[in-house]
C-alpha cells in the first residue's frame, strides 16, 4: 500500500499505476503516478504495450502493401493516415497525382478529421463525467463511419488511397450524402455545445488546467491542436499544403490560455472549418481520372524524404528512404503526431490532481496504436 | 515500478551486439537472440540453433549508404545555408537536395554547434524538432545516420541536418536544445542503439526495458522468440519468466 | 426488567469493544471497534431515554470525528512496527499514574452519586417549565450551565483557529 | 404485544420488501431515462421495453462469482457491504409515508436528527471498503469518501437547522404537520435551504457531479473496485436506496410531504381525492428523476473544487440562513 517512509507520521507518497488496464488512459498507457495525497508528484510514461513494428514491417513489404499497415497506426483516422503515405511516396516518385484525386483526398481527410474529433469528444468529456456528450458525438461519427462505408467497404481500417491516386472513384449520389451529412453535423455541434461550453462545472474543470504556453509547447514538440491551444500558428495545411488544401478557404483556430479549454474550443471550431472544407470541395470537385501515371513496378529513385500531413491529431510525417534497388522502402519512419503530444503530457500533469490526469490524457487526444506503432 | 533511470549505455554492452565488422551483416546471427537474458544465453543457444529458420532470401547486396545526391547546379541553397557554412565553415560536410528538401550532412562533432546555430540564427530560427530518426546501413563504417527534421514556426521553412555516427559512436544530445527530442532520442536508442551523450534519460522506450538487441538495425534478426513460442512454448515460457522471477516478490 | 437485561448486556458490551479497541494489531480494526463502541453508548442512552443525545452521540462521534480518524489513520503510515522504547518500564510507570488517577475519578464519582438524592427531571415542574428531552436540554444549558455553555464554545473557537493557523504555515 | 411488536414488525417486512423491489425498477428507470436522454433506447430485450430486466439484474448479480482478493482485509472487506447497506434501510424507519400511524414504523421526537445520524454512518461502508480492498484505486476513493461526506454533512446538518427552527419540531410527521398549519412548502419558504439540501443529498449519496468516490473514468470504480457478484450489489442497492430516502426526506421537509399543493387553499380541496402517499410518492420520483436528469447532464466535480464548495461555499450560505431565518422567526 505504502511506500517506505522514514519519521511514522510521514504522510505516504502513493505510486499507482495508471494503466496499462484503465478506463481512461485510451488504449494501453501505463502511467507511473507518484502521488502526494492526490497531487502528481512525478510521472513515468510507459508505452510499448501495442508496438508492433510497422516501421520494422514496412522494410519487409511493398510499397502498397504498406498502406494496410499505415491503417493500424491511428486507427480512429487511418484515412489520414493512408494521406500521409502515399503523399510520401508520392514526393519521393515525382508523381503528379490528378486534381480530382486530390479533391476527393481532401474530402476523405476532414470527414476524418471530423469523425477522430467526435471520438476524442465524447472521450475527452466522458473522462470528465459527462457521459451524455460521448452518445451524442458516437451518434455522428457512425455517419461518418457510415459514408466512408459507402466510399470504400470499410468501416475502421480504409485501405482507401494508392500511390498515385486512389482505388475508387466516388459512388453516385455520395457528394450528396456527404453535402446532407455536414448540415446535420453543422446542427449537432450547437448540441454539444450547450452541454458544454458554458457549464460551469466543464468550466472549472478544464480552464487552467495543463497551460502550456507557446514557446514551451513548440519547444516540447506538440502539434496540431495542443500547439495551436497554446497560440501558435501552425498548421500543416496552411504552411506546407498538401492535397488540395491550398484551394480552399479555411481558418485556423489558435487559442490565447493554453489551457484545456482552448484546446477544446478549438478542436470544436476545427468541426467547422471541416466542414466548410468539405463544402467547398464538393463546389469545385472537377471531372477527371482518380489515378495518376504510376509505373507498374514502383521502384523509388534512391534518397530520402520528409512530408508532413496535418492528421487530426496533429503532424504526421513519414520519413521514407528508398534505396533505389528494392520494392520496399529501405526505412520508413513515422512521425506520430501522438507521440509527440504524449511527450508533453509529463510536464502538463505534475503539480495537478489525479482527476485531472485523465482529463489531460484526454485533451492531447492519443491513439495508442500511433504512438506505438 | 518506480523510475529509476536505467544507466545511460548499460545494455549496448549485451550479447547482443552485432559483429561490425561483419560482410554479411543481413544473416541472423543466432547468438544475438532478443529477450533472452545473458543467464539463459547458454540453454537458449540450443533451441535456437537448431532452428535455423529458413532464410526467405538472401538479400542481394546490401547498399553503402544512401546516395545524398548533391544540388543541381543551377539551385541556390536557401541563405540560412549559406550563413550556416560561414559561421560554421568545418561543420558541414556535404549538402543534398532531393525532391525538393535541403538536407546538411554535418560532422558528429560539431552537431551542437550547428544545431544551436539554427535554432538561435535569426534567418534560419529552427525552433520546432519536428522529427528526429535514424537509418542503419550496416556494411558502413559509421553505420548510423542520424536524421533531424527541423521546422521553423516563424519563418515557416524546413532543413534536415544529418549527421554519421559509427556503433561506439556518441552523438551529443539535442534535448537540451529542443525538449521534444527527449523521446525522440529514447527511440533511436532504443530502435537503433544509438548513444546520445548528455541525454537525460536514456531507457528503452518502445520495447520492454531488459529487451536484447535494437530492432531497427538492418542485422536484427527477423525471427526471435515468437518463432519459439510456437515450436515449444514451455520452453518458451520458461526462458521469459526466467529474469522476472527475482522480481516477483 | 427489560431495561436492566439491556443495560447490562450493553455495558458488557461497551467494555467488551473498549478492551477490543486497545488490543487489536490493527489500527483500522480498532477504529471499527470504537465505532460500535459508540453506537452501543448511544444505545445505552436510547434505554436511559436520553434520544437526544444518542442521537448527537451518533452523529457527532461515530458518524463525524471516528470518520476524521479513519481519514489519518489511511493517510498515514502505520505499517511498520512501533519503536522500541529505550526504558521499557517508563511506559508502565506512566500507566500506573494514568490509572491511578482514573480509579480516583471514578471512585469520587461514585462517592459523590451516592451523597446525593435522585433527582427526577423527566416530570414538567416550575424549575422546567417546558416538556420533552431536547427542550430540557435546551432550557438547561441556556439557563444554568450558560456561562460554562458560552466558556465551552469559546474554548472550541480558540482550538479552531489555532489548528487554522497550524495548518497555514504562511498566513 | 400486538401493537408493540407485531405490527412494527409487519411493517418492516413491507417496507424492507417494498425498497427493495423498488430499487431494482428504479434501476430500470435511470437506465430508461438516462437512455432517453442519450437518444438511445436502453434496456430492450428482456420483457415488453426490458420492463423484466429490473428482476434479471438482480438474478444476475446474485449468481455472479464472489471474489475476494488474497490480500484483502477479510473481516471488513465482508462487512462493508453490510455497513454501506443497513444504514440506507434503517434510515426509512422514520419516514413516514402518509400522516396515518398506518404508513411509517416509528415516528420519534429526534426523527430528523436520527435520519443524519444513521445516514452518517453509512459512509464506513465506502470508507472500509476502500481501505479493506487493499488496493491503491479504492484506498484513494474512500479517503476521498470521508473528506467529502464529512464538509457536506455539516453543510446539510446546519441547513436542516433552519428547517427545525421553522417547524419547531425534529419529528418528521411533526415538521410535515408544521406545514400544513403554516399553509405553506417550506420550499417555498426556505428556497436556499432546499436547493442546499439538493446539492448536499447529491454529495452525500455519491452522485454525478460528486460522484468522486467510485469516479470510475478516475478510480476504475472506486471503492467498488474488488467487490463483484452480491456484495457489489449491496453497494448498489444501498446508493439506490440512498437516494429513494433521500428524495423522501427532501419531499418531507420542503415539499409537504404527503400533502396536496397549497394545503389550506379551499378551491383545491378537490385534489384530496387523490390519497396523501400518492402525492409523496409522486415527489418522490420527481425528485428521482432529477438525480437521473442531473447524471445525464452534468460532468464531474473535482476533489479541490467539491472541498471548495462545501467548505466556502454551502457551509458559510447555510450559517447565514440559519441567522436571517432565526431573526425572521423573532421578529415575525
Amino acid at each position: 500500500m505504502a511506500t517506505q517512509s522514514a519519521p511514522i507520521f510521514d504522510t505516504d507518497e502513493l505510486v499507482i499505476n495508471m494503466g496499462p488496464q484503465h478506463p481512461s488512459t485510451h488504449g494501453v498507457l501505463r502511467l507511473v503516478l507518484k502521488l502526494d495525497g492526490e497531487r502528481v508528484v512525478d510521472c513515468d510514461t510507459v508505452m510499448g504495450y501495442v508496438h508492433r513494428g510497422i516501421e520494422k514491417l514496412s522494410e519487409n513489404r511493398d510499397w502498397t502493401q504498406i498502406i494496410l499497415l499505415t491503417d493500424r497506426m491511428d486507427y480512429v483516422a487511418a484515412a489520414t493516415n493512408n494521406l500521409g503515405y502515399c503523399e510520401t511516396v508520392e514526393k519521393l516518385l515525382e508523381v503528379e497525382v490528378p486534381r480530382r484525386a486530390r479533391y476527393i483526398r481532401t474530402i476523405l481527410a476532414e470527414l476524418q478529421r471530423i469523425g477522430s474529433h467526435c471520438l476524442w469528444l465524447g472521450t475527452h468529456a466522458m473522462d470528465i463525467g459527462a457521459m451524455t456528450v460521448l452518445l451524442y458525438a458516437f451518434r455522428e461519427r457512425e455517419l461518418v463511419l457510415d459514408l466512408f462505408e459507402e466510399y470504400c467497404g470499410a468501416r475502421l481500417t480504409y485501405n482507401s488511397m494508392r500511390i498515385g491516386g486512389l482505388p475508387l472513384d466516388i459512388p453516385s449520389g455520395w457528394d450528396q450524402k456527404v453535402r446532407a451529412f455536414c448540415d446535420v453535423m453543422e446542427t449537432k455541434l450547437p448540441e454539444y455545445e450547450e452541454l458544454l461550453t458554458n457549464n460551469r462545472i466543464w468550466l472549472e474543470r478544464t480552464r487552467g488546467v495543463g497551460v502550456i504556453s507557446g514557446p514551451d509547447a513548440t519547444a516540447l514538440g506538440l502539434c496540431g491542436p495542443p500547439l495551436r491551444g497554446s497560440g501558435v500558428y501552425r498548421d500543416v495545411r496552411k504552411d506546407e499544403p498538401y492535397a488540395a488544401y491550398d484551394e480552399f478557404d479555411f481558418e485556423v483556430p489558435l487559442g490565447t490560455q493554453g489551457d484545456t479549454y482552448d484546446r477544446y474550443l478549438i478542436r470544436l471550431e476545427e468541426f467547422r472549418q471541416s466542414i466548410r472544407i468539405i463544402r467547398q470541395a464538393l463546389d469545385g470537385l472537377p471531372e477527371g481520372p482518380i489515378m495518376g501515371k504510376v509505373p507498374r513496378l514502383l521502384k523509388p529513385k534512391a534518397g530520402e524524404t520528409y512530408h508532413a500531413i496535418e492528421s487530426p491529431k496533429g503532424e504526421l510525417g513519414y520519413f521514407i528512404v528508398s534505396d533505389g534497388r528494392a520494392t520496399n522502402p529501405y526505412r520508413l519512419r513515422v512521425r506520430p503526431p501522438s507521440f509527440c503530444n504524449l511527450q508533453g503530457l509529463k510536464p502538463l500533469i505534475v503539480g495537478h490532481l489525479v482527476a485531472d490526469v485523465v482529463c489531460l490524457i484526454g485533451t492531447i487526444d492519443i491513439v495508442l496504436g500511433e504512438v506505438d506503432r | 515500478m518506480t523510475d529509476d533511470p536505467k544507466p545511460a549505455g548499460s545494455a549496448p554492452d549485451g550479447p547482443a551486439k552485432p559483429d561490425a565488422a561483419s560482410d554479411t551483416p543481413a544473416t541472423p546471427e543466432p547468438a544475438a537472440k532478443p529477450a533472452q537474458p545473458p543467464a539463459a544465453a547458454a540453454p537458449a543457444a540450443k533451441p535456437a540453433a537448431k532452428k535455423p529458420a529458413p532464410k526467405p532470401k538472401a538479400p542481394p547486396e546490401p547498399p553503402k549508404g544512401p546516395e545524398d545526391p548533391a544540388p543541381p547546379d543551377d539551385l541556390e541553397p536557401p541563405a540560412f545555408i549559406a550563413a550556416l557554412q560561414q559561421a560554421h565553415p568545418d561543420a558541414v560536410e556535404q549538402l543534398s537536395y532531393w525532391v525538393g528538401d535541403w538536407t546538411v550532412i554535418v560532422k558528429l562533432e560539431a552537431l551542437i554547434d550547428v544545431a544551436t546555430y539554427l535554432r538561435d540564427a535569426d534567418d534560419a530560427s529552427f525552433d520546432y524538432c519536428s522529427d528526429l530518426t535514424a537509418s542503419d546501413w550496416p556494411p558502413r563504417e559509421k553505420r548510423f545516420d542520424v536524421i533531424y527534421c527541423l521546422y521553423s514556426t516563424r519563418r515557416r521553412h524546413r532543413v534536415r541536418i544529418k549527421v554519421r555516427a559509427g556503433e561506439e559512436d556518441q552523438v551529443a544530445s539535442v534535448s537540451g536544445l529542443w525538449t521534444a527530442a527527449n523521446w525522440f532520442e529514447r527511440e533511436v536508442w532504443d530502435m537503433f542503439g544509438v548513444k546520445f551523450a548528455g541525454h537525460p534519460d536514456l531507457r528503452r522506450i518502445l520495447m520492454p526495458e531488459g529487451w536484447q538487441g535494437f530492432p531497427q538495425r538492418k542485422d536484427y534478426p527477423l525471427e526471435g522468440p515468437g518463432e519459439l513460442l510456437l515450436e515449444s512454448p514451455m520452453e518458451w515460457l520458461r526462458l521469459r519468466n526466467l529474469p522476472d522471477e527475482a522480481e516477483i516478490e | 426488567m427489560a431495561e436492566a437485561l439491556a443495560f447490562y448486556t450493553l455495558s458488557i458490551l461497551i467494555l467488551g469493544l473498549g478492551v477490543a479497541v486497545i488490543t487489536t494489531p490493527k489500527t483500522v480494526h480498532s477504529v471499527v471497534f470504537l465505532v460500535l463502541n459508540f453506537l452501543c453508548v448511544a444505545a445505552l442512552y436510547v434505554v436511559l431515554q436520553a434520544e437526544f443525545l444518542a442521537v448527537i452521540q451518533i452523529l457527532v462521534y461515530a458518524g463525524g470525528i471516528v470518520v476524521l480518524y479513519l481519514f489519518v489513520v489511511m493517510l498515514v503510515n502505520l505499517k511498520r512496527q512501533p519503536e522500541e522504547h529505550q526504558d521499557p518500564r517508563r511506559l508502565a510507570k506512566v500507566g500506573l499514574v494514568l490509572s491511578g488517577a482514573v480509579l480516583v475519578e471514578l471512585a469520587a464519582i461514585v462517592v459523590y452519586s451516592y451523597g446525593r438524592e435522585p433527582s427526577s427531571v423527566s416530570a414538567p415542574s416550575p424549575a422546567f417549565p417546558v416538556q420533552g428531552n431536547i427542550e430540557e436540554l435546551g432550557w438547561l444549558l441556556y439557563t444554568d450551565y450558560l456561562i460554562p455553555f458560552e466558556v465551552a464554545s469559546v474554548l472550541l473557537l480558540v482550538a479552531m483557529v489555532g489548528a487554522i493557523i497550524l495548518a497555514r504555515r504562511e498566513l | 404485544m400486538l401493537d408493540t411488536l407485531v405490527i412494527p414488525l409487519l411493517k418492516i417486512v413491507v417496507l424492507l420488501n417494498a425498497i427493495l423491489i423498488s430499487v431494482t425498477f428504479m434501476v430500470l428507470m435511470e437506465r430508461k431515462v438516462i437512455a432517453w436522454a442519450q437518444s438511445r433506447l436502453g434496456p430492450m430485450r428482456v420483457g415488453p421495453y426490458g420492463v423484466l430486466q429490473a428482476i434479471v439484474d438482480p438474478i444476475k448479480l446474485i449468481l455472479k462469482e464472489d471474489i475476494t482478493p488474497v490480500k484483502a482485509d477479510k473481516m471488513l472487506f465482508s462487512l462493508a457491504p453490510i455497513l454501506s447497506l443497513v444504514p440506507a434501510l434503517v434510515a426509512f424507519a422514520v419516514v413516514p409515508f402518509g400522516g396515518d400511524e398506518l404508513f411509517y414504523v416509528a415516528d420519534i421526537n429526534v426523527g430528523l436528527l436520527f435520519f443524519l445520524s444513521v445516514t452518517s454512518i453509512g459512509v464506513y461502508g465506502i470508507i472500509l471498503a476502500g481501505w479493506a480492498s487493499n488496493s491503491k484505486y479504492p484506498l484513494l476513493a474512500s479517503l476521498r469518501a470521508s473528506a467529502q461526506l464529512i464538509s457536506y454533512e455539516i453543510a446539510v446538518t446546519m441547513t436542516l437547522v433552519s428547517v427545525i427552527l421553522t417547524s419547531g419540531t425534529l419529528s418528521m410527521v411533526g415538521i410535515v404537520e408544521a406545514q400544513l398549519a403554516d399553509g405553506v412548502w417550506y420550499g417555498f419558504i426556505q428556497p436556499v435551504a432546499f436547493v442546499l439540501v439538493m446539492i448536499g443529498a447529491l454529495a452525500e449519496t455519491n452522485r454525478v457531479p460528486f460522484d468522486l468516490p467510485e469516479a470510475e473514468t478516475e478510480l476504475t470504480g472506486g471503492f467498488h473496485t474488488e467487490y463483484s457478484g452480491m456484495r457489489f450489489s449491496l453497494f448498489f442497492l444501498a446508493e439506490y436506496a440512498n437516494i429513494i430516502v433521500i428524495s423522501a426526506v427532501t419531499a418531507l421537509l420542503f415539499f409537504g410531504g404527503w400533502l396536496r399543493p397549497f394545503p389550506n387553499v379551499e378551491a383545491l380541496a378537490f385534489l384530496d381525492i387523490i390519497p396523501g402517499w400518492i402525492w409523496l410518492f409522486g415527489k418522490i420520483f420527481l425528485f428521482l428523476y432529477l438525480f437521473m436528469w442531473i447524471r445525464a447532464t452534468l460532468p464531474r466535480y473535482r476533489y479541490d473544487q467539491l472541498m471548495r464548495i462545501g467548505w466556502k461555499l454551502l457551509i458559510p450560505i447555510a450559517l447565514a440562513n440559519i441567522v436571517v431565518t432565526g431573526i425572521v422567526k423573532v421578529l415575525v
